[in-house]
């Protein structure tokens, strides 16, 4: 094979898309992450129940195949909505128990929901794989051919990310976060209570979630377990972009997208294990993360 | 009291939500307890396994197996079960999809529920595992939709039959069939793209290999594997264009299937590149009825189109409709094969004692959905065809089927090799 | 300060790692070997299997709550050394298996004791990495060296097998009956467990705990806290390795998803769900959670949902777990002492 | 007089950008009970935890009893004879007061890598002499975390003697302690200087023990040393009441 424009550029873009999706799925774990120090094991889970809230609301608003692709965003929003609630109400009944305990408690409280809602899933949906599929055409860049979709994917997650540099540099809110994160007696002192941080941050965290799940709906076909597939190579993403670094979230995700697009053709017997390759090695050089800072190991 | 008719029956399964399936497992167990009940002399019950994943990726396919082996169950139960008098009771239990839970619930149900046969399995690496326990306990165990040519192979137990076409005749059924494509339409360059899993690896195995000795002019580029569950195939599909291959065999089954599809069309792979030969059975023809493209070539393991002639899978398909409201899939048709293969092999023998039905099984002649098949005697494989055709719309059915002038049914005896390749590796067992 | 020091933190009383101190704990260990003797003749034979399934895991769990219990770090790949344990075994006794169908003695024990050998040394590779880290870090390690371990036996197909497994892992003929190898795996894990007993009363079991309680300030003992974590993290390696050779044999069959991250949450259920910090707190979990999933799944199949509630409730109301239950007083002789719920951490540098 | 215990020249050491310590000297001789004073944020514990190993020096050297130290880990530099007491206080919190010391008796002797012997079997005497001169006979059964503050820092102090030092830093060792607490706590330290001859270095906020106990004492102010003397020296200089004044220099 020829390592010409014609397979680079394709390859490429996959690799973005890739890494773009997982920055979707990402991006809420490590705002939840750096924030509140909680590694949460149902994030993915909470992703695959907004997917199936957001095909729920696209089959009430039209047919699962053909329909408008314009519905996507009604579905999303529906679905964007109802997990900022679950995210809510579960930071105020369940998360917040945990602050005072230690690391494995948090997981194992957030992998039981893993459990528990995945079973909700299957009450309520069924084990038939669902899937949305719009039947847009191609788009040809460059003589290469693009699944048009990825240019969504592409869009929305640099969406997502400015979105979050904005909320986290650009307003008092944000500010009052990132100073949550340093040192709580400060944030306290200036009046501010720190248990409505915490809310609003875990269900901005879960609602980001149910946004992934809504968007890549046309995508990929939903099924069980797919959320048990997803979330070790989530918190690999999170892990080597660094800890409670968004940017590094962003730009561990593009990387790994773009290695396996082009591992799957270099080193195929060893493609899958490459994102664990990763973790490892920068977990044993710099444990904080390509982004992260050092204190914070 | 009298006896639930065919008809309450199905009235009754229809009323229930049809994703309550496994609520119907256990009604159907309860409710096959009625007639023990009513007649006294009604011998024992036969307690029948039944192993299938409803967790996890094999459940979509798994579904509609279970609806099936309920409905043949209930439908023996209505005559008075086994021999007129051994009612059915069925011990359902999820597998999750991995070996060791099969293990233990395999030996659960044998050891406490005293059954004497297990139907099911969904993945291949938990129909071996379970293959140890059925040996070692004496009890049948009826597979299906787990189909690695190890099962009868490599793996073999006398109590182990196998009732859907093994991997080996489906990709040597494709090859013969590619072979055909190939010279027809003058390919020479193909590749291939797998779950990377023991199924996967299987059938891509034996495509590639037999491709060989077929069509040794035609050049296999490159294989391309993808974890199970896999959600995004962009980066294999822009590959695959960029390689330009004439042809691409996808050793793909389940949801992944529905992914390459997906995806792949959305990238414009499918319009560009002939992707021949991947799993396109009646589960993904009527779920993604949509969605499929017309033209592919696909292969299926007991199409009920094929066999719409056939006062068996007629009958099938009655039940199936009226309890499901939906065509029976390749699982449905398999595992209805399975309950009244079963059924055939105790009226034989006369008796519900396994050794006898094992034996009364053995190189036996059975009435299936998909006409009269025999069992190998040497390795316990049914000698069922495979099917290839072309995804086309039929005015008949609200789905596309194979376009049914050109479908190939490749039989058993052109594809499954002799009896000495399929003992050659066979292990000793004690 | 402690991260961990957020709103509404309720403290929970944990009790410290208690140890044989009192005729009492020598008695409920007497009475739970001989129920353990017993049960063959008062139980069915399924449930033999699960009991013999309760005593491999809860050995697997134990060798993990050596690095959790005792040690204060969570790792989410521990069932990598308890499959490559499996995978010795398999791998060993498999060439005799299919020539004749049958395996002597010799070699059977032989592979039973290359497992934690083989263990222990993959052990010492990760562990080199992994105790250089804390808390999450080390968790995300442990997993991240899980998955790849997992995913080498799931490709290496000429060696491992791949997906498929290896199957026909007969064990010797007497064996091959349930309580012939019930018994067997009962006189192991219960040498193994005094074993482990033996280690968590050592100097080095305490070492583990000062460790557990307060790394920096353990350095500061003189203690190579990264040579005691590691060699540590090798002897649990090896403890999964021996549990993980029980495995193949018993259930004839071994496959990958016996060294999958998931496999190592069911140590992780365990130990919770037992009480980390009691020596047989973890077998005690292994006992509830296999008996409830062999029990709960012939009635449903939501199994996870079931597992699930029960973990939630058990980390928000009995974080000790169900050993916590027995007042403390009642295990040893010198009264009862309550716990200490923070971990102590140095403060940050002042400047 | 008599050689130096302990020589540190050039001390360097930045946290990003802000220099912590500044080519700090300092020399302790042997048998010497020396204070350190400054107000909070002089670096006084920068100053401890780079001399124990936590932190590594940007640049400098330091000197144990001749032996260069400089960037040893801190097991190391405490195998070889020097311990640390720590201000907030730093202990095993789910193990005994008992245990808490014999881990550190066990740690000195060498004897952390015995898998297969009962930890009781090795150094009960030393624990039950380390508890008995720190006042924690009584306690030797109760888990440390429920210890009185005043009692933490006891068996701070236990834990530190533990391991036979020869030179203890001690960091605040009185705070959280009532008067007849700080008294008996220095009382012991002192003893310790007279009788067992080991070399200590404390930091303290409370002066009257600082004059009272220490043989000589030192000024550290944003990361140098500006003055070191006799207490009635100190007591006299103006720098020092400047400082603590805080009319700047």
């Amino acid at each position: 094979m020829e390592f010409g424009f014609d397979f680079v550029f394709p390859q490429l873009m996959a690799g973005i898309s890739r890494g773009m999706l997982l920055f979707l799925v990402a991006a809420g774990l490590s705002l939840i992450f750096g924030v509140m120090n909680i590694l949460n094991f149902a994030h993915a889970t909470f992703w695959l129940l907004g997917g199936y809230i957001a095909y729920s609301a696209f089959t009430a608003f039209g047919p699962p195949s053909g329909a408008n692709p314009l519905l996507v965003i009604p579905a999303t929003a529906v679905a964007v909505a109802a997990l900022m609630l679950l995210g809510f109400g579960l930071e105020r009944v369940l998360i917040r128990r945990m602050y005072g305990r230690e690391v494995p408690e948090q997981l194992l409280l957030t992998f039981a929901l893993v459990l528990i809602i995945g079973d909700l899933i299957k009450l309520v949906w069924g084990v038939e794989d669902r899937s949305v599929f719009l039947g847009l055409p191609p788009a040809v860049i460059f003589g290469a051919f693009i699944n048009i979709y990825y240019l969504v994917i592409i869009a929305v997650g640099l969406a997502v990310l400015a979105g979050l540099y904005w909320f986290l540099q650009r307003t008092r809110f944000g500010r009052i976060v990132r100073a949550a994160v340093h040192s709580r007696e400060m944030v306290e002192a200036l009046g501010i209570r720190i248990a409505t941080i915490y809310m609003v941050v875990f269900g901005l965290g879960v609602g980001l979630a149910a946004l992934a799940g809504g968007v890549v709906l046309p995508l990929t076909p939903l099924a069980l377990g797919a959320d048990i597939d997803l979330i070790v190579q989530c918190f690999a993403v999170v892990v080597v972009g660094g800890f409670g670094s968004v940017i590094g979230t962003f730009v561990a995700a593009i990387l790994i997208g773009v290695t396996y697009s082009f591992a799957i053709f270099l080193w195929p017997d060893g493609a899958l294990a490459i994102i664990f390759l990763f973790v490892i090695a920068v977990l044993v050089v710099r444990p904080w993360g390509l982004f992260g800072t050092e204190l914070r190991t | 009291m009298e006896k639930i008719s065919d008809r309450k029956w199905n009235r009754f399964l229809q009323s229930l939500d049809r994703r309550r399936f496994l609520t119907v497992s256990v009604a159907a167990g309860a409710l096959t307890l009625a007639p023990r009940f009513v007649r006294a002399d009604a011998g024992e019950p036969y307690n029948l396994g039944v192993l299938l994943p409803s967790t996890g990726a094999g459940a979509n396919w798994s579904e509609s197996a279970i609806k099936a082996i309920n409905i043949a169950v209930a439908d023996i139960n209505s005559r008075g079960g086994f021999l007129g008098k051994h009612p059915i009771k069925i011990h359902y239990r999820d597998t999750q999809t991995k070996p060791d839970v099969t293990t233990r619930e395999g030996r659960s149900i044998i050891l406490d529920e005293k059954v004497r046969a297990i139907v099911g399995t969904y993945s291949s690496a938990s129909a071996l595992a379970l293959q140890e326990i059925t040996h070692e306990a004496k009890v049948l165990q009826l597979a299906s939709i787990s189909n690695s040519e190890k099962i009868v192979g490599e793996n073999f137990s006398p109590y182990t039959y196998e009732f859907g076409p093994n991997t080996k005749m489906m990709s040597n059924a494709m090859v013969s069939a590619v072979a055909k494509l190939a010279k027809t339409k003058g390919w020479k360059r193909y590749m291939t793209i797998g779950q990377d899993y023991e199924w996967g690896r299987n059938i891509q195995n034996g495509f590639v290999n037999e491709l060989k000795t077929a069509a040794p002019d035609v050049e296999l580029l490159r294989e391309m594997w993808f974890k199970l569950g896999e959600s995004d195939l962009g980066s294999y599909i822009s590959g695959i264009m960029s390689i330009k291959p004439d042809f691409v065999f996808p050793a793909i089954a389940g949801k992944d299937s529905r992914t390459f599809m997906e995806q792949g069309q959305a990238m414009g792979m499918l319009q560009t590149t002939s992707i021949v030969g991947g799993q396109i059975t009646t589960v993904e023809l009527q779920q993604q009825k949509d969605t499929l493209p017309r033209g592919l070539v696909g292969m299926s393991r007991c199409a009920f189109f094929a066999h719409l002639d056939e006062p068996v899978m007629q009958s099938y398909i009655k039940k199936y409709r009226d309890a499901e409201g939906q065509y029976p899939t390749d699982m449905a048709c398999m595992n209805f094969d399975v309950v009244y293969g079963l059924e055939q092999a105790i009226n034989r023998a006369g008796t519900i004692e396994t050794e006898a039905a094992k034996d009364a099984l053995k190189g036996a002649t059975i009435d299936t959905g998909r006409g009269r098949r025999t069992f190998r005697e040497c390795d316990n494989q049914l000698n069922v065809p495979t099917y290839i055709g072309e995804v086309h719309d039929d005015p008949e059915f609200p789905f596309p089927i194979y376009k049914r002038d050109t479908m190939i049914v490749v039989e058993a005896e052109n594809v499954w090799g002799t009896c000495d390749e399929a003992t050659a590796n066979r292990k000793t067992r004690a | 300060m402690s991260r961990f020091a957020l709103p509404s933190g309720h403290n929970v009383a944990r009790p410290r790692l208690s140890y044989l101190a009192s005729p009492m704990q020598g008695t409920v260990i007497a009475a739970a070997l001989g129920a353990a003797i017993a049960l063959p003749f008062f139980v069915g034979e399924f449930w033999v299997h699960v009991a013999n399934e309760i005593l491999i895991l809860g050995l697997f769990a134990m060798s993990f709550n050596l690095i959790y219990g005792y040690m204060g770090q969570i790792s989410f790949g521990h069932a990598a050394f308890f499959g490559v344990g499996a995978y010795t075994t398999a791998i060993i006794i498999r060439a005799p298996l299919a020539e004749t169908g049958q395996i002597g003695w010799g070699i059977f024990l032989a592979a039973i004791l290359a497992a934690p050998i083989v263990s222990a040394l993959v052990a010492a590779i990760v562990g080199w990495f992994c105790v250089r880290l804390t808390g999450i870090y080390f968790a995300i390690l442990t997993l991240s060296f899980g998955e790849l371990l997992y995913y080498i036996v799931f490709q290496w197909y000429s060696f491992t097998g791949g997906d498929d497994g290896i199957q026909g892992l007969r064990p010797p003929a007497v064996l091959m009956a349930t309580e012939g190898y019930y018994y067997f795996s009962l006189i192991l894990v219960a040498v193994a467990a005094m074993v482990v007993w033996t280690i968590t009363r050592s100097p080095f079991g305490y070492v583990l705990r000062a460790m557990r309680d307060n790394q920096r300030r353990a350095a500061f003992l003189g203690i190579n806290v990264r040579v005691h974590q590691w060699a540590n993290f090798v002897i649990a390696g090896a403890f999964a390795g021996f549990a993980g050779a029980l495995w193949g044999p018993f259930g004839r069959s071994v496959a990958p998803g016996l060294l999958g991250w998931q496999k190592s949450g069911e140590a992780v259920f365990a130990a919770l769900i037992g009480g980390a910090n009691y020596l047989l707190g973890p077998m005690l979990g292994a006992g509830v959670f296999t008996f409830l999933h062999a029990f709960v799944t012939k009635y449903t199949e939501y199994w996870p949902l079931t597992i699930g509630v029960v973990i939630l409730l058990l980390v928000l109301f009995l974080p000790g777990g169900i050993l916590s239950l027995v007042p403390k007083a009642w295990w040893t002789r010198r009264g009862a002492s309550a716990d200490v719920p923070e971990r102590t951490k140095e403060p940050v540098p002042k400047s | 007089m008599t050689e130096n215990i302990l020589t540190v020249r050039g001390l360097d050491k930045r946290f990003g950008g802000i220099h912590v310590t500044q080519a700090i000297d300092f020399d302790l001789r042997k048998g010497e009970q020396s204070a350190i004073i400054g107000p909070n944020g002089a670096g006084k514990s920068t100053f401890f935890n780079l001399l124990t190993g936590y932190h590594r020096p940007d640049r400098g050297k330091i000197l144990f009893d001749g032996v260069d130290i400089t960037s040893w880990p801190p097991h190391r530099i405490v195998k070889a004879g020097i311990s640390r007491a720590f201000q907030v206080s730093n202990i095993f919190g789910r193990m005994t007061v008992h245990e808490n010391v014999r881990a550190a008796v066990h740690a000195h002797a060498g004897v952390t890598f015995r898998l297969f012997a009962p930890a009781a079997r090795f150094g009960g005497d030393e624990v039950a002499e380390a508890l008995d001169r720190c006042g924690l006979a009584g306690q030797a059964d109760t888990v440390a975390g429920d210890l009185s503050q005043g009692d933490k820092k006891k068996l701070e102090l236990a834990i530190a003697l533990a391991g036979r030092p020869r030179l203890l830093f001690l960091d605040e060792p009185t705070a959280g302690m009532s008067i007849q607490e700080t008294e008996d706590t220095m009382q012991l330290v002192d003893r310790l200087n007279r009788e067992l001859e080991i070399s200590v270095l404390f930091t303290e906020h409370d002066m009257g023990v600082v004059f009272n106990h220490a043989q000589r004492i030192s000024l550290l102010h944003r990361g140098s040393f500006l003055v070191a003397g006799t207490p009635d020296e100190i007591r006299q200089n103006e720098l020092v009441k400047r400082v603590y004044l805080g009319e700047g220099i």
